[in-house]
């Protein structure tokens, strides 16, 4: 296991928190909670260790795209990086759709 | 049935672990050798102790199993269970299995002083980890990237500040795990190479026959059926890396329908899920022989 | 098509039984609920522990939804997961006492404790055992076992225990898992690789047809509202931990000695003439019985020497006004899976009986003139065998700790006294339901959820390894000066060890015994006392410092 | 004018060997226990042998045998196989009995072929796709010997072969007319066979084999397994794909990705209104997962490559859809369907191991040198071929009034395989592979020109829209993740070939993630698979899940 922290620049600011996603084998839960910080920040807890560089490409990739503005925690038990991607934009999808 | 059986080397060892042996093959061994085998934590941290006491639980086992009217189709030995390999597979005979193995544990107690011994990384790919020894490895200063115990876990030797800087390397470089081993011995690279060929003057003399199935050789990962190969990988396996995922590899386009796995411990479980998913397999580390046997026996009924 | 709820996770599940736009979760995700005890130990947490709490209505009813996610570990309980359950069904028992009508409705997808939390989750489920008891007085406590991981460990006595159970095909109910019974017993016992063997004798369709479970639905949600809409209107209960007579005569009628297979068994169950069992009192024999720590105190307290009884496994007595109970071994008992002192089928059965006869026969007392009830605990574990599971074991257990938390929810007083081992489903059958837990401070003692040898199994690690991980961990530990530090006991009695028979032992031990009971006067009969004492509530090392916080934010969430 | 050639050798010399043979033979009926002596006596050495054996169908009861004959008799054989899938495939190798080797796929065996290869003992002629390897057996690699499977044999020697004729009609028929040797092993002999699958006067031995032939289950993927994001990817490719290009006619690789299509289309395409509108046509082998699609009504035809074990009472149950025999059983064949594939489909979807930055694809990894099974010839575009289908029509560049169509050919794959590695990469590892085993060609499945659709997670790269190497390269690198080849796309980039359509994301195909879960899957597992064949779908025990 091992904790992992970044910050993102972004713009998007969240109106409500969001959760998605289980700590199930292979797979993730993301929050995102609205933040009065200028830049995003992210907790991340992870079964895998090893992946910080894949972690910081992955998140880099994603705010490129999807610059929300929250405070992120992550749980995450071993899930591939698409997995991951896929928690993020469905996070970022069920807050578009509200 | 289409047997596996796997032999691991040293790291399972335990206190107690002789308690089941056959009484009578391990006076026989004792005798011969003139060796009395203690079966206690610290008596395992002598080579010689630990080589024959862990050759004498799978040679016991063997027979075991044999008694019971089992026999193996494939053999893998992880290096020092490639004796025991050889023996279960009709190649090399239980009285001259013995003396090699002391004389093995011998020389390597003498090989190497302080200094030297093995690591681990997990989670690069064996081309990766070679590139990065590559950075570090000098004359002066050796490191090799020595067994393939699963796609992503290369082993390394040599002498340990060198190890030490690969494994700082590893860890910059996305390495899940780097870390030395608790070995203290370069085992399974070319600076063993002076002990292997002692060990081959010593096999010379020994009458080897063909196996009766599949011998995976350590040192080349192939599958091979003949003398000649067999010795090679008795007397060199020291000198050369264990390829033991490529064993497995080639062990599962044999189409095994079981594997036992001999004691002790049980180091290889991850690679061999991996390879063989969910293959019946049975662990003498955990079951009797008697349980063994039942399960393997059940299993060719087709029952399950 | 139909609408799968097995595919659901556990929030979806909840969301998809009750009506649209009635529903809040309770400490859910965004509360920070954690559990303290997984990152130390290098495991990933989930921010709700994998229980949802969701109050809402099901077809118009009030209900309250407790689902238990499978896919975060296993859907082990431990100590904040443990918690929300209990919290949540004392705020349905609460409401339903003042007079609103609630429905408890419980997704069982678990295999039972938590390892990493093992003596914690064990705590945790024999209140939850307490609580569904208590509220079957007012509404039907309704379950449901849609599959994926089903339902094992102490959370299938938890699914005996409940009112009405609906599965689907896809589930298996069991107390041990075929793996941990072929780890304790052999593969010959059981060989856990059979997958056909494990479907069909754990799967819901042999269940239902031998009384284990209520009802098999389609796995689609529309199908389970249905049949819990009916379960709630026809006010169900099928009374699944009053069956003593019923599988004691079937016990009588079985010949443990010879194998049993489905078929056989499903005879057998067809075929059952039911007579009524009793326990007569345990009297002085001429031969002393297989040696224990359990029933050297058994003789100590009642004075019966050589103590014998109808049921050799099960001594009971009356002796200076109080009931005494113990589990032993018996080396040459008929089913071979007890001999070492381990709840059996007939075990938990016999408890029952002798149990329920005493709340029957003090039925028309007051409560303070009620019968104590002394738990002699040295059970090393439940017994582990294929039989066992066929037919049900986990009910067996559930009897047994229906009938004593029975007996203190009618005003008995009911304390354990611990001079053996307390171990997993065998602690929760006997011993987990007292609301004093007295022990002797003997580090021979083993307290704890699971076998070492099991655990090691399951975690993947060397029983030295395991040793190693849990000596500084009383989540984890074996030992009961670790376990007082979770604040469970009331006393640990210093000086005197399980083999000891002196009479300075016995007079210290009757002390305490009378000390544990004076302290029960005028008290709640619940089982409070485990999470509020000081060292529970302090929490210094260890403690039930998170039990208490979940509880604090259910009191502030519940009426919102 | 010279002596008079004598035209005939080759049917003299298989005269001459077969009455070697005669007294072992009650008309072409041999006994199981002479099986060793026959084969020692039909097989010369050096002679050019074809055994059967595919992906699923082996002649396991010839290829002991023939692992077990005197290599000082039969040695040096020249192997033409399309699958080496047993142990004992190479095990001839080892013993000498043969050196050469044709084929195409060798998953099963793919650690070992690469060991032999590297260490001389097996010999490569070529790595064929299936049709170059059938094709060459009437050009240059004409059979002495060929060993096949039947399920049953009546007294005269007529095979029926059933649901797993595959490939057995194209390789007797090579051998049945150039004087080459036909051997049959068969399950059971009877009097009467349900249909003649071959006749009687192309097949010289039969032999009863001591065991039924190997048959694996090989299409079968329990939906269990399929996760949500081979769910997204399948929905994207629905709407991005199926429904843009319109097309009907289709080929699915056998994974978990298109079998999660096959699951969505009951019931995603079917919320967005396509039934009856797209894919009533398919070449594949029947496969459990395509069962709730035939059930709804999505279905008009199949035709079938090979059998699939436990689909044969639904099959027969269901004449309309598949092609079956008037004994009511299914008729596959291997050749036929490659030649669809190649000629009659729009469209192939498939996946595989690792792509490379240029759009290049291939499942050799290092030291597994597994060969290809249909995907080569499913998956590339035959450039003399001219349709008037939408799909490939909507292929065609605008402003070539002589431009051609296309085939479309799709490979989907998640950025990241299960081991985390990752799938795109720069270079493949085909291409050491090539140099370790001196190929002559890169061992490639798919080339780049002939990829016309990659799908991931993250989105679509329509590569057929490039109009250069650079732009491909771009379109790649969008949506290949967090991947060495994914790290180099930028977002200035990527937004602008999204603006063009080159590379879509989930938004802009108007699909939503969260919608994205198993319970969108028409069948979560085998046991619904079951229930929606009404029971007539019999799955083997491995599957089994339920009580």
């Amino acid at each position: 296991m091992e904790k992992l922290h970044f910050n993102y620049a972004a713009t998007e600011k969240i109106a409500h928190p969001v959760h998605i996603g289980v700590v199930a084998s292979g797979d993730l839960e993301v929050i995102m909670k609205p933040t009065t910080n200028s830049e995003s920040t992210l907790d991340i807890v992870t079964g895998s260790d090893g992946f910080k560089e894949v972690w910081g490409n992955v998140l880099t990739r994603f705010f490129d795209r999807y610059p929300l503005l929250a405070d992120f925690e992550i749980n995450d038990f071993g899930a591939t990086p698409g997995v991951v991607n896929l928690r993020l934009t469905q996070a970022m999808e069920a807050l578009k759709n509200e | 049935m289409r047997s596996l059986w796997i032999f691991p080397g040293q790291g399972g060892q335990h206190a107690g672990m002789l308690k089941d042996v056959d009484p009578a093959l391990r006076e026989h061994v004792e005798q011969m050798l003139d060796l009395k085998l203690l079966d206690t934590d610290v008596a395992y941290q002598d080579s010689v102790q630990l080589q024959v006491g862990i050759e004498l639980l799978q040679v016991s086992q063997i027979n075991s199993l044999k008694a019971s009217g089992l026999k193996p189709s494939l053999v893998a030995g992880h290096s020092l269970g490639v004796f025991a390999a050889a023996y279960a597979i009709g190649s090399l005979q239980q009285d001259d299995l013995f003396p090699l193995v002391k004389r093995r544990a011998e020389l390597m107690q003498g090989a190497y002083p302080e200094g030297y011994g093995m690591g681990v990384v997990v989670g690069m790919s064996r081309k990766q980890v070679e590139d990065l020894v590559a950075q570090v490895h000098s004359d002066e200063h050796p490191v090799y990237a020595s067994n393939q115990n699963s796609e992503d876990q290369t082993a390394l030797s040599g002498e340990l500040a060198a190890i030490d800087q690969v494994v700082k390397l590893a860890k910059d470089h996305g390495a899940t795990i780097a870390m030395r081993l608790k070995v203290p011995v370069p085992s399974h690279s070319p600076l063993m190479a002076d002990v292997a060929t002692k060990l081959s003057a010593l096999l010379e003399s020994v009458p080897l026959t063909k196996p009766n199935g599949i011998y995976l050789a350590n040192n080349t990962g192939h599958a091979v059926r003949q003398v000649p190969q067999v010795e090679a990988d008795l007397s060199g396996n020291l000198a050369h890396p264990v390829y033991f995922e490529a064993m497995m590899a080639v062990a599962h386009d044999y189409q095994p329908d079981s594997i036992v796995n001999f004691s002790p411990g049980r180091p290889f479980r991850k690679v061999l899920g991996q390879k063989f998913g969910d293959l019946h397999q049975v662990n003498l580390d955990q079951m009797s022989v008697s349980d063994v046997e039942f399960l393997l026996n059940k299993w060719e009924r087709g029952t399950n | 098509m139909s609408n799968s709820f097995v595919e659901l996770h556990a929030r979806q599940r909840a969301l998809a039984l009750l009506d649209q736009g009635t529903t809040r979760e309770l400490i859910g995700p965004f509360d920070n609920m954690i559990s303290p005890h997984l990152e130390p130990q290098n495991i990933v947490p989930e921010a709700d522990d994998g229980i949802v709490i969701m109050k809402g209505q099901l077809d118009g009813k009030d209900s309250v939804i407790i689902a238990i996610e499978g896919a975060f570990q296993g859907g082990g309980i431990g100590e904040v997961s443990g918690a929300k359950i209990v919290s949540a069904l004392e705020h349905v028992l609460a409401d339903n006492e003042a007079g609103h009508t609630e429905y408890p409705i419980i997704i069982l997808d678990t295999g039972g404790v938590r390892l990493q939390e093992a003596n914690y989750g064990l705590l945790s489920i024999s209140e939850i055992h307490n609580m569904v008891i208590a509220l079957k007085q007012y509404v039907p406590v309704i379950g449901l076992v849609p599959g994926r991981v089903g339902s094992f460990g102490g959370m299938s006595i938890t699914n005996a225990l409940l009112s009405y159970v609906i599965g689907t095909d896809k589930a298996r109910i069991g107390l041990n898992g075929p793996e941990v019974i072929e780890q304790e017993a052999g593969v010959k016992e059981w060989d856990a690789s059979d997958k056909n063997l494990i479907w069909n004798t754990l799967g819901t369709k042999q269940r239902q047809a031998t009384g284990i479970i209520d009802e098999v639905v389609d796995d689609d949600v529309k199908a389970f509202r249905t049949a819990i809409s009916a379960a709630i209107n026809e006010n169900k209960d099928s009374h699944r931990d009053q069956r003593g007579d019923f599988y004691l005569s079937l016990l009588d009628q079985l010949d443990p000695a010879k194998p049993l297979d489905i078929e056989g068994y499903d005879k057998l169950f067809k075929a059952v003439e039911v007579k009524e069992h009793h326990l007569a009192a345990a009297v002085s024999g001429s031969k002393p019985g297989t040696k224990s720590r359990g029933r050297n105190w058994f003789e100590l307290l009642t004075g019966i020497k050589k103590a014998q009884s109808d049921v050799p496994t099960v001594l009971q007595a009356q002796a200076g006004g109080r009931q005494y109970i113990a589990i032993v071994p018996d080396e040459n008992n008929r089913f071979p899976r007890v001999r070492h002192g381990e709840v059996g089928l007939q075990e938990g059965y016999t408890v029952a009986s002798v149990v329920n006869d005493l709340i029957k026969a003090d039925a028309d007392k007051p409560a303070d003139q009620k019968t104590p009830i002394v738990i002699v605990v040295d059970v090393p574990s439940q017994a582990y065998g294929y039989k066992e599971e066929l037919i049900g074991i986990h009910m067996s257990l559930a009897s047994a700790a229906s009938a004593y938390a029975r007996a203190r929810q009618a005003g008995h007083k009911v304390v354990s006294f611990i001079p053996g081992d307390a171990v997993s489903g065998g602690f929760l059958a006997q011993g987990l339901q007292s609301n004093r837990l007295v022990a002797l401070d003997d580090l021979d003692i083993t307290i704890q959820a699971m076998s070492k040898a099991s655990s090691a199994r399951i975690t993947q690690r060397t029983i030295a390894e395991l040793e190693e991980a849990t000596k500084h961990v009383p989540a984890m530990a074996y030992d009961i000066e670790n376990y007082q530090k979770l604040g469970s006991l009331y006393n640990l009695i210093k000086g005197v060890k399980g083999y000891d028979s002196s009479d300075e032992a016995v007079k210290t031990v009757k002390k305490a015994l009378d000390e544990a009971f004076k302290s029960l006067e005028g008290v709640k009969p619940d089982l409070s006392f485990r999470y509020t004492n000081d060292i529970a509530v302090e929490g210094v090392a260890g403690g039930r410092k998170a039990t208490n916080k979940v509880r604090a934010l259910m009191d502030a969430q519940w009426n919102k | 004018m010279s002596e008079a050639r004598n035209w005939a050798t080759h049917r003299e010399a298989k005269a001459e060997k077969l009455s070697s043979v005669a007294s072992l033979l009650n008309g072409k009926l041999a006994k199981t226990s002479d099986a060793k002596a026959i084969l020692e006596n039909l097989i010369a050495p050096g002679d050019k042998v074809v055994l059967e054996g595919d992906n699923q169908k082996q002649a396991s009861f010839l290829s002991k045998v023939l692992a077990s004959v005197d290599p000082a008799r039969v040695h040096d054989l020249h192997m033409i196989m399309s699958s080496i899938s047993r142990p004992e495939h190479l095990d001839i190798f080892e013993d000498g009995i043969a050196s050469k080797m044709d084929f195409s796929f060798a998953g099963p065996q793919s650690t070992r072929v690469s060991q032999m290869i590297a260490d001389g003992s097996l010999q490569v002629g070529d790595i064929h796709t299936y049709l170059e390897l059938y094709a060459r057996m009437f050009v240059d690699l004409i059979p002495n010997v060929v060993l096949v499977a039947a399920d049953k044999v009546d007294r005269d020697g007529n095979l029926y072969t059933g649901n797993n004729t595959e490939e057995t009609p194209v390789i007797v028929e090579s051998a049945a007319f150039h004087d080459g040797i036909v051997i049959v092993q068969a399950n059971e002999i009877v009097d009467k066979v349900p249909r003649v699958d071959i006749p009687a006067d192309w097949v010289d031995v039969v032999i009863p084999a001591d065991e039924p032939y190997q048959l694996e289950p090989l299409f079968t993927r329990d939906p269990q397994n399929i996760t949500e994001l081979q769910i997204l990817m399948g929905m994207m490719a629905i709407r991005g794909i199926y429904e843009k290009h319109n097309v009907q006619s289709v080929n699915h690789g056998v994974g978990f990705n298109t079998a999660a299509i096959e699951l969505l289309l009951p019931t995603y395409g079917e919320q967005l209104g396509l039934k009856g509108k797209i894919v009533p046509n398919w070449e594949v082998n029947p496969t459990p997962t395509l069962i709730p699609a035939i059930e709804s009504g999505w279905v008009q035809s199949i035709h079938s490559f090979g059998g699939e074990v436990g689909m044969e009472q639904y099959i027969a149950a269901r004449p309309d859809i598949f092609f079956v025999g008037p004994d009511g059983s299914m008729r596959s064949n291997r050749a036929f369907g490659q030649m669809a594939g190649q000629y009659a489909l729009d469209m192939f979807v498939g996946s595989t191991l690792q792509i490379d930055q240029y759009g290049n694809s291939s499942t050799v990894t290092n030291g597994r040198l597994s060969g290809f099974g249909g995907a080569p010839n499913m998956g590339s575009n035959p450039t003399g071929r001219r349709h008037s289908t939408p799909a490939w029509q909507s292929l065609r560049p605008d402003n070539d009034p002589l431009g051609k169509g296309q085939k479309l050919v799709v490979q989907m794959v998640e950025t990241f395989g299960s081991n985390k590695r990752p799938v795109f990469v720069d270079s493949l590892d085909a291409v050491e592979v090539r140099k370790e085993a001196k190929l002559q060609n890169v061992p490639i499945m798919i080339y780049s020109e002939d990829t016309t659709h990659i799908v991931t997670e993250e989105g679509i790269a329509y590569l057929y829209k490039t109009s250069s190497m650079a732009e491909r390269q771009a379109a790649i690198e969008a949506i290949a993740g967090v991947t060495p080849v994914g790290l180099r796309s930028n977002p200035a980039q990527v937004a602008d070939l999204r603006a063009r359509g080159i590379v879509a994301f989930p938004e802009d195909l108007g699909v939503n993630r969260n919608q994205a879960t198993r319970s969108l899957l028409a069948a979560q597992n085998m046991e619904d698979l079951v229930k929606w064949s009404k029971g007539l779908y019999n799955p083997p025990a491995k599957f089994r899940s339920w009580s």
